[in-house]
């Protein structure tokens, strides 16, 4: 090594780092803080919509893993009664290949991403769990209707942002606890 | 006279000869135990915490105010973890390790100077005992490394070796500068002599005494023997528990260590206006371990050749010219004109830089295989 | 003069904080210096390309996703682009140009982490990562906009994307792409011109011009050692010879070139960027497709410039809906092939930033 | 005060040197010498030589254990232990003799004590007897180019043809 | 002050050298020309200082400074110091080495540019320098002794510089063995002085000589032996025969050690111990006739030299001579006078010969010619020097030569004939070199070997190169004036005036100038009818005289002689042969019987010896042991 | 009886046949070279205790210790060069092994 | 733009030089016999005018009669490309030259082929399985593995 600098270059990075000591730090202390999720988040579950779902099983055709499983029988007005409608998250991919096919918006992407569970039993969703609830609500992925609805992103973009002349440092955050949004 | 010792001559009035030796000799002990082991939990929390401010993050900050009892919960996750000591090492000398490195470091502040007269035992050879007992911690570094029987871990031992031995002779050498000066070995007088802090009486010499004890303590850029990235963690990397917590103790314990003798030897020590000595003492070293720790956020790391090549070939000609001018003007230059020699002093030091960023390469690095 | 040692065997790896994921290189040391190097991988082998010979045209997009996963936007372009070859399906306008913004967004992410974490096997100790990290994150919050995901996208589609992009999109990417330029001459203020890392990487791991041809390395790699190719210019896909951008080259092919080049990449990708966001222009973003797609009975080679080289998609069609035979020409396994001759003789933490020089993934190498 | 000092000191360094000899395992024996090195710096600082037992640690602890630990390390000889050899026997009957010689002599020998307290601080009186008139300077330049020929005739010995 | 000039003068080039050598070593790679750079700085130096010292001895009385002597070592009651003299004749040495040593170094930044031994030549012209500024001012004989044979040393190391060339390797071997010879001499007359008067100091000898104390034998001895020395360092006649060879090294080297200075420092020796000399006829008359008769023995053999630098070695061998006539037959002040202008003029030629060397690749004179044009200014110094060499009105050769006529006529006739005759073929083969060299047409140079020094490409050497040859060419014009009037002889404490002293026209009232005029002017006449008039056939002149032109041009069959007779008859078949013979015989018959003995009663006992370090160690044990044991049993 | 000359010199004696007694009976070099270690500061500790008694302004005894760990440091650097250089051509450390100088 | 050479007239080429090596040929591509294709690869990369010194991609597809191994060539200086086959019909033991030697980056791929499609590469240095782990039995992309 030659110092052909005399150590500026050294001396160049330490100015990096310290300038970088007095801004502001761009974590987030979750679980206090949160940030807000896209308005097309595909969140690690999904939405069923029991009363639109006519048992086409377009949605199991289409996902690659072969994760949904439905069963149905043909009921009144010959029309398909879904008896098993099961999507092993385990497995799942998230790819949303499924909503994106199912052409009657009886699937939709969830919006959660605290879904961890202690076994992997737990993670196979039934008919049941699957249908929309207070903690389970779909996101605006394929779906424009869902899509305005939901709250606007928090962006790093925005972190140092000027507005009005005054500099932001905070990312704007949902502050709310609990699970979800 | 130190503190001790007037305590130890006014308790030999009331108390029979051998509890009057004793007592002031426990007390001590506790005294510099508990101020290490508390600076050192501070110093953990506060690096992490600077560091994480240097790389725009918060750094730990839950536990307690500001996260300052972060350090605690983190020893006692460590203290819980299992003990594994590998099935084919040397068990005996593995457990030896952690404290060969750890008592070494505590013994050096024996000889710390925290105020006027509170110094556990003025030593008058106190700077060679420093470096003396400091040399010990290498071999018990290469102890944790033999006994890993890890190639990772032997590696690093290997590295420890070449390092400690290498960084030894400059960081001796500049020493000597000081000495010189002061014309006393003893780290009181040492404070007591610097109405001008050695930093500006002796740059070049700070500067090799720093950037060398920041190798000995194996801290950033000079971190080989832990080298994350090459070596995974060195020679600690089949430790775990407590026997680590011992490590990590003592790299925080060496760094407060050298942080104190960085501030005795050249920035003044406990001298300073206004504020009462021992927060001068504390802001001192507060003030280095916070240049360690912002030369670590920022430098990457030097190859082992190069290492070992800016010892020899950069640290160590400077700091036998530094000493030579040192002793020149210790010599020549009158007492009364120590601005003469701070002018002298600087302007070699830059010229000495210069000279060298031009003409001294570290070498290429290839071998031929 | 070298002291006489016994050559000794490390396995670096697969559980190596270098080796960026899970790969292992057995290394044979004379001391410190490398004597030998074999890389042994499959450790993260899925068979990707047995499952998409059982999977649909379109069903195979997300497992494209998963190949580079730092960069999985470009592999399903990749990919649409070759099936699209395959059965000659036209794509909208503004399908192109998200796909071409989508593309150099990826690249200037998936270099940040190359730089970010070739320093940090440098030492530098996680600041240049989290200060990398800062800005790929932003670029995360806009795919996570686009698409609903931060890292596996599944975006393209054969015949364009899947989603027309939202109105907050492009006043954010105007901003980043402003933004941008600053930040990459701070990167530069940090490390580029430290003496240590100048010492550590010049000349060090040097991949001369005629090997770098020789095995076929690409990308940034291919472009340090001197040779200016660049697929996007030599070969355009999609609309990239709409746009006025340089080709950084290396001289010397050593590990700051290749730092070097990627630094200056990212600033060209940002040049693509304004212009793209500049032209794009209104309309659909997907050409209509049946969901069954059967091209012809064929073949196809398609291959565009990733992040990390040349990345190409062998497809033979059959007439059914599945492909018969999927094959994926990952650029960073290729780039290792020269990986022994760039590091003998040097000493293991060159072998290290090396390794990270190349900037590989393990999730394509071992597919 | 000091008297106990010494026979804990002398104890434990006696068991250090036996542990030396007697381990079978080299590297444990290295430690014991470091060990020994530690404990005979304590003897010194029982004989008022503070500056030498400082010198003891940095010189013998520093670096010639080092060295040993790391000549160990090279010739990996460890495992195979440290055997005794033929000479066992005899060598134990000429060591006992010589101890018998030597405690003799040092029991019947009338020294002549002297009265005057130890000095104390060492080091200026050692720089003085070093360096001062009528000193040691030779030979401490004599040691200097020993030194400097070791050195350089180790390297010359280790370094490949 | 004063004191320590002599010291930094003589310290300067050994730091020089030092620095070179040891500091500035891992720089050179990069950083070549520091080498020289730190050498002409330090020569630099060291000649001003030498001017400043020539001053003070000027104006100190006696023409000598006092210097306190350092002691150095102390066997018993002998002390031996170091110290250093400077009288007339150290200034003016100073002089001499400084100037010449700076111009050469100065010329061999361009001559050895890109040369891959370029900082080793700077580490060793250094060294040379040093020694020799040493070997000047020594003021004991074992210092002395010390730097002649340092001066032997380097002229060892630079004639064998470029020593990948074998002949380059066996002319160093051959220069260091001759000279060791004479300085075999040197050495018993230094021990047998010491043996008779118990001193080194060579102020205190001069006394003892002065006083009359040494006189007789001894003395004749002991100059006889030094002017050994002097005959080896200085190439006279018998052995002569190493400077020729010597040529093999770099240009400049010869131009400062085998011209100018180290070659001199013979004559210089004989100079230094001059009272010793002059206290004894028969030496004094051995050193001239020897003087004299190498001048013409020289001059012979130069004259058909086709080698441009063997043309001035033996130039060189024959002026040498000169100077010891002129010592041998005036005093100090003529010999040392030609000295002095000698090494200006010769130095010269040498570099003028490298100037041409370094544009044509060749020393061979045959193959050069017309250099006139292309080189301008290398002719003209040339001319210069050739001039002054051949004595001719009024530059310097002309001066200190005609000096040495005029008192070998008044003191030995013979010689005097033999010098006039010397002047002649002087004259004739430095014309001879300069018409083959420098008129006619350009005859090829080294092209007829490998084509890369056509006639197009011949250029006047670099500016760093024609300015030390300007500088020369000055001082060889000039430094003849200083004695027009006498001044040097009288400060080099020559007492009697001279007819040569008596102005710079008044000298040409005299006859004897006019005929060594003549003589010369013949000379130079008759190379110009020869080799640029081509009036007369040279080679038509060598068959009538082939007898002689073999015997010049094989160089008197000289180093056959020593190889085939001395080394091989007489050492070889006879001393050599007869060592051999008694000692197989005779030594290794006693020794063989001995031998048996021993190896039967070693048989018997090397069953102890069982090569185990732990045997050994153990009988050292026991024995310790046993003697204490004894000790307190028997004690 | 207090703690006097006498003891540090049985000291010193007895870690000086500890010494010869590894030194002649082990077999590794390396040990013996240790051993040799020991003997050497046994001779320290009389050195430095009869400098503390006998003569103790002088402190010759102590210059003296000094020069030992002088010429101790010159011995273990060539020692251990002469071990390691011996390893190399016979792969072993066994003195018993080492009869180069045999006959 | 890369240009694509019409197969046949690189095959019109190879033949000159090496008769009776081309199996077939068409617009895009050109097949070889397995027994010359190291000749072609070396006339390809060394041929002024071809120069295909960089190999984009080595891979095989299993036609259940045959296997097809397909070299993808491209020239920089040029900055035209080819493709290069070869089939080789025994199912057992599948055995073509290996082109290391040509082209370096044909080391691991040649690998890799062989560890998923069984094909012997005759002349490869280190012929190991890649992905997969020694012992593992069976060749994944052939068609008849389940």
């Amino acid at each position: 090594m030659r110092f052909e600098r005399y150590g500026v270059g050294v001396a160049k990075g330490m100015v990096v780092t310290f300038k970088h000591l007095f801004r502001h730090p761009i974590t987030v202390q979750y679980p206090e803080e949160r940030l807000v999720v896209s308005r097309r988040i595909r969140g690690n579950e999904l939405v069923w919509f029991p009363d639109r779902c006519t048992g086409c099983a377009t949605c199991a055709k289409s996902c690659p893993q072969g994760n949904i499983e439905i069963v149905t029988h043909i009921g009144d007005e010959d029309k398909y009664v879904v008896d098993k409608f099961e999507v092993d998250t385990g497995r799942c991919m998230f790819c949303g290949l499924c909503v994106e096919s199912c052409p009657y918006e009886a699937l939709a992407m969830g919006i959660s991403y605290e879904r961890a569970q202690y076994r992997r039993r737990q993670l196979v969703l039934s008919k049941e769990e699957l249908q929309l609830s207070d903690i389970r609500r779909p996101s605006g992925y394929a779906r424009p209707k869902i899509e305005p609805t939901l709250p606007r992103q928090s962006l790093l973009v925005d972190w140092d942002r000027e507005e009005g002349g005054q500099k932001l440092s905070r990312l704007p955050l949902s502050k709310k606890r609990g699970r979800g949004v | 006279m130190t503190l001790l010792e007037q305590f130890q001559l006014w308790l030999a009035t009331i108390w029979p000869e051998w509890a009057a030796y004793i007592t002031p000799a426990i007390v001590g002990i506790v005294v510099v135990l508990a101020f290490v082991l508390l600076t050192v939990i501070v110093f953990i929390w506060y690096e992490r915490r600077l560091l994480g401010r240097f790389q725009i993050r918060l750094g730990p900050n839950r536990l307690g105010p500001e996260g300052i009892f972060q350090p605690i919960a983190t020893a006692l996750k460590v203290l819980l973890k299992e003990d594994i000591v590998p099935a084919k090492g040397d068990k005996l000398v593995h457990w030896l390790a952690p404290v060969v490195v750890f008592v070494p470091i505590l013994l050096i502040f024996a000889v710390v100077p925290f105020d006027k007269g509170a110094i556990f035992s003025d030593l008058n050879v106190g700077i060679v005992y420093v470096v003396a007992i400091s040399s010990v911690s290498a071999v018990g570094i290469y102890m944790a490394g033999w006994a890993s029987n890890n190639k990772y871990a032997l590696i690093a031992a290997l590295r420890t070796i070449a390092q400690m031995v290498s960084y030894e002779l400059p960081v001796v050498l500049s020493i000597i500068g000081v000495v010189l000066m002061v014309g006393s070995l003893s780290m009181s007088q040492i404070v007591e002599s610097q109405n001008i802090p050695f930093i500006i009486l002796q740059p070049l010499g700070f500067v090799i005494f720093f950037l060398g004890t920041v190798a000995e303590m194996n801290r950033c850029p000079f971190d080989l023997l832990e080298a994350d990235s090459e070596i995974v963690a060195g020679y600690h990397i089949e430790y775990s528990g407590m026997k680590f917590a011992m490590f990590y103790l003592g790299e925080y314990g060496h760094a407060l260590a050298y942080s104190c003798i960085i501030a005795t030897l050249f920035l003044g020590g406990w001298q300073g206006p206004l504020l009462p000595p021992i927060i001068w003492f504390l802001i001192k070293i507060v003030a280095v371990f916070s240049v360690i720790v912002w030369m670590r956020s920022t430098l990457p790391r030097l190859r082992v050749d190069q290492l070992m090549a800016f010892a020899w070939k950069c640290l160590l000609p400077m700091a036998v010219i530094n000493l030579f001018i040192v002793a020149a003007e210790a010599l020549w230059l009158p007492e009364a004109l120590p601005w003469i020699m701070v002018v002298v002093n600087f302007a070699f030091a830059s010229i000495l830089t210069l000279l060298w960023s031009r003409l001294f390469a570290l070498g290429g690095g290839r071998v031929e295989v | 003069m070298s002291i006489k040692t016994e050559p000794f065997i490390l396995n670096m790896g697969p559980q190596h904080p270098s080796t960026h994921g899970v790969f292992r290189m057995r290394v044979t040391l004379d001391g410190e210096v490398v004597v030998d190097v074999e890389p042994v991988i499959g450790y993260l082998h899925r068979g990707i390309e047995k499952l998409a010979e059982g999977r649909t045209y379109t069903q195979n997009i997300p497992f494209t996703d998963r190949l580079d996963y730092l960069a999985s936007m470009t592999n399903n372009f990749a990919y649409v682009l070759a099936v699209e070859k395959l059965a000659g399906i036209g794509v909208p306008e503004r399908a192109e140009y998200l796909r071409i913004i989508m593309a150099e967004m990826m690249r200037i992410s998936s270099h940040l982490m190359a730089v970010g974490f070739f320093l940090n096997d440098l030492g530098a100790m996680m600041t240049p990562v989290l200060y990398m990290w800062r800005e790929r994150e932003k670029l995360l919050d806009l795919f996570e906009m686009v698409c609903g995901q931060r890292l596996t996208y599944n975006y393209m589609r054969i015949g364009g994307v899947s989603h027309d992009i939202p109105e907050e999109f492009l006043p954010a990417l105007k901003r980043f792409v402003a933004e941008m330029p600053k930040f990459i001459d701070e990167y530069d203020q940090l490390l580029a011109e430290n003496e240590i890392v100048l010492t550590r990487t010049k000349g060090v791991g040097v991949l001369p011009e005629d090997l770098a041809i020789n095995t076929a390395a690409s990308g940034p790699v291919l472009r340090a050692s001197g040779v200016k190719w660049d697929i996007r210019r030599a070969d355009p896909y999609s609309i990239y010879d709409r746009f006025d951008f340089d080709i950084p080259v290396g001289s010397v092919g050593d590990c700051y070139d290749r730092y070097w080049v990627r630094i200056q990449e990212m600033r060209q990708s940002v040049r693509i960027l304004e212009q793209a966001v500049a032209q794009l222009p209104e309309g659909e973003v997907c050409a209509k497709v049946f969901q069954l797609l059967r091209p012809p009975v064929g073949e196809v080679y398609g291959h565009i410039e990733a992040p990390k080289g040349e990345l190409g998609f062998y497809l033979v069609s059959d007439n059914s809906i599945a492909p018969y035979r999927f094959h994926i020409r990952p650029p960073t396994l290729i780039n290792l092939t020269a990986l022994k001759e760039m590091v003998i003789g040097w000493k293991v933490a060159d072998l290290v930033i090396t390794f990270g020089s190349i900037d590989v993934c393990l999730g394509e190498i071992d597919r | 005060m000091f008297d106990i000092v010494f026979w804990i000191l002398a104890a434990v360094t006696v068991g250090a040197a036996l542990a030396v000899v007697f381990l079978r395992d080299v590297f444990r024996a290295a430690l014991c010498l470091v060990f020994l090195f530690f404990t005979i710096a304590g003897i010194y600082i029982t004989l008022h030589a503070d500056f030498l037992a400082v010198v003891q640690v940095l010189i013998y602890v520093g670096a010639i254990s080092i060295l040993i630990i790391v000549a160990i390390m090279l010739t990996r000889e460890v495992w195979r232990g440290s055997p005794s050899g033929r000479l066992r026997i005899p060598a134990l009957v000429v060591g006992l003799l010589l101890l018998g010689m030597l405690m003799f002599t040092a029991m019947s020998t009338k020294w002549h004590i002297s009265d005057v307290p130890p000095q104390e601080p060492t080091t200026t009186a050692i720089g003085a007897g070093l360096f001062g008139d009528g000193g040691f300077l030779l030979p401490v330049e004599i040691a200097a180019v020993l030194l400097l020929a070791a050195v350089l005739g180790a390297i010359v010995l280790i370094r490949e043809k | 002050m004063t004191y320590h000039i002599p010291w930094i003068v003589f310290l300067l080039p050994l730091f020089s050298f030092i620095i070179i050598s040891f500091i500035l070593r891992p720089f050179l790679n990069y950083r070549p020309k520091l080498g020289g750079y730190v050498t002409i700085g330090a020569i630099g130096a060291a000649c001003a200082l030498s001017f400043w010292l020539l001053v003070e001895v000027l104006s100190a009385p006696g023409h000598k400074l006092e210097i306190p002597d350092i002691q150095w070592l102390l066997i018993g009651d002998l002390s031996i110091h170091i110290g250093l003299m400077v009288d007339a004749l150290t200034a003016v040495m100073l002089i001499v080495v400084t100037i010449v040593s700076l111009t050469v170094q100065i010329y061999s930044q361009g001559y050895m540019h890109g040369d891959p031994g370029y900082h080793r030549y700077y580490a060793f012209m250094s060294l040379f320098t040093a020694c020799m500024l040493g070997l000047v001012m020594a003021d004991n004989l074992v210092f002395l002794y010390l730097f002649w044979e340092g001066v032997g040393l380097c002229s060892y190391l630079l004639i064998g510089f470029w020593f990948h060339r074998p002949a380059a390797a066996d002319a160093a071997k051959k220069a260091f063995i001759v000279t060791r010879l004479g300085d075999f001499g040197f050495l018993a007359a230094i021990l047998f002085l010491f043996y008779k008067t118990g001193t080194f100091d060579i102020g205190e000898l001069h006394g003892l000589a002065i006083a009359g104390t040494l006189t007789g034998t001894t003395l004749t001895w002991v100059a006889i032996g030094i002017f050994a020395g002097a005959v080896g360092k200085s190439a006279q006649f018998p052995l002569h025969v190493w400077l020729p060879d010597a040529m093999e090294g770099p240009t400049p080297v010869s131009a400062l050690i085998h011209a100018a200075t180290m070659v001199a420092a013979g004559v210089f020796l004989v100079a230094r111990f001059f009272p010793l000399f002059e206290n004894s006829e028969m030496a004094l008359t051995s050193v001239a006739v020897i003087g004299g008769f190498t001048a013409i023995f020289a001059a012979t053999m130069g004259l058909v030299m086709t080698d441009i630098k063997r043309v001035l070695a033996y130039s060189t061998i024959s002026q040498l001579g000169y100077m010891m006539l002129g010592l041998g037959a005036g005093g100090i002040a003529i010999g040392i006078f030609h000295l002095f202008n000698h090494a200006f003029f010769k130095a010269l030629l040498f570099l003028g010969a490298g100037s041409v060397n370094h544009s044509t690749g060749t020393f061979d004179m045959r193959e050069m010619g017309g250099l006139r044009k292309a080189m301008p200014w290398t002719y003209a110094t040339f001319l210069i020097a050739s001039l002054s060499i051949a004595g001719i009105w009024p530059l310097s050769g002309f001066w200190s030569k005609d000096e040495i006529l005029v008192s070998s006529f008044a003191n030995n006739p013979i010689l005097f004939y033999l010098a006039m005759i010397t002047v002649f073929m002087t004259a004739f083969y430095m014309f001879r070199a300069v018409f083959l060299t420098f008129g006619g047409e350009y005859r090829g140079g080294a092209s007829s070997e490998h084509g890369s020094h056509g006639a197009h490409q011949l250029h006047e050497s670099p500016k760093v190169m024609v300015i030390p040859l300007v500088v020369l060419a000055a001082l060889s014009i000039f430094s003849g004036w200083l004695n027009v009037t006498g001044r040097f002889d009288e400060f080099l404490g020559h007492g009697e005036v001279h007819s040569f002293t008596q102005g710079f026209f008044g000298i040409l009232t005299h006859p004897l100038p006019w005929i060594s005029l003549i003589l010369a002017g013949s000379g130079i006449l008759l190379a110009y009818a020869m080799y640029s008039a081509k009036w007369l056939s040279a080679e038509a002149i060598g068959k009538a005289f082939s007898p002689f032109y073999a015997l010049f041009s094989r160089k008197y069959w000289f180093d056959e002689l020593y190889e085939r007779v001395i080394v091989g008859r007489v050492l070889v078949d006879g001393l050599f042969a007869g060592c051999g013979f008694f000692d197989s015989r005779g030594v290794d018959g006693a020794v063989n019987g001995v031998a048996d003995g021993t190896a039967a009663a070693g048989r018997a006992l090397r069953q102890a010896q069982s090569g185990q370090l732990q045997v050994y160690a153990m009988a050292i044990a026991v024995g310790i042991v046993a003697i204490m044991v004894c000790f307190y049993l028997f004690g | 009886m207090s703690v006097g000359l006498e003891h540090y010199l049985i000291l010193s004696a007895v870690l000086f046949s500890i010494g010869l007694y590894g030194a002649l009976a082990k077999r590794n070099a390396v040990v013996i070279l240790m051993c040799i270690e020991i003997m050497l500061n046994a001779v320290n500790i009389a050195l430095v205790a009869f400098s503390r008694y006998v003569v103790p302004v002088l402190l010759t005894g102590q210059i003296f210790a000094i020069f030992v760990m002088v010429v101790a440091a010159a011995e273990a650097a060539v020692g251990i060069a002469i071990i390691i250089a011996i390893y190399r051509s016979r792969e072993s450390v066994d003195v018993e092994k080492f009869d180069l100088m045999k006959w | 733009m890369t240009v694509a050479l019409n197969g046949e007239e690189v095959a019109k080429k190879i033949t000159e030089v090496f008769p009776d090596s081309v199996a077939a040929a068409n617009k895009v591509t050109v097949v070889v016999t397995s027994k010359s294709l190291y000749q072609v690869a070396e006339f390809l990369k060394n041929t002024s005018g071809l120069d295909f010194d960089y190999l984009n991609n080595l891979t095989a597809v299993d036609y259940i009669d045959y296997f097809e191994v397909i070299y993808h060539l491209t020239s920089l200086k040029h900055n035209h490309s080819l493709i290069l086959k070869t089939r080789c019909y025994e199912r057992d033991r599948p055995i073509v030259p290996s082109v290391v030697k040509i082209w370096r980056t044909a080391d691991f791929q040649e690998r890799e082929v062989y560890d998923l499609m069984g094909i012997t590469f005759e002349g490869h240095h280190n012929l190991k399985r890649l992905l997969l782990w020694e012992g593992f039995v069976g060749h994944p992309l052939r068609r008849d593995y389940l």
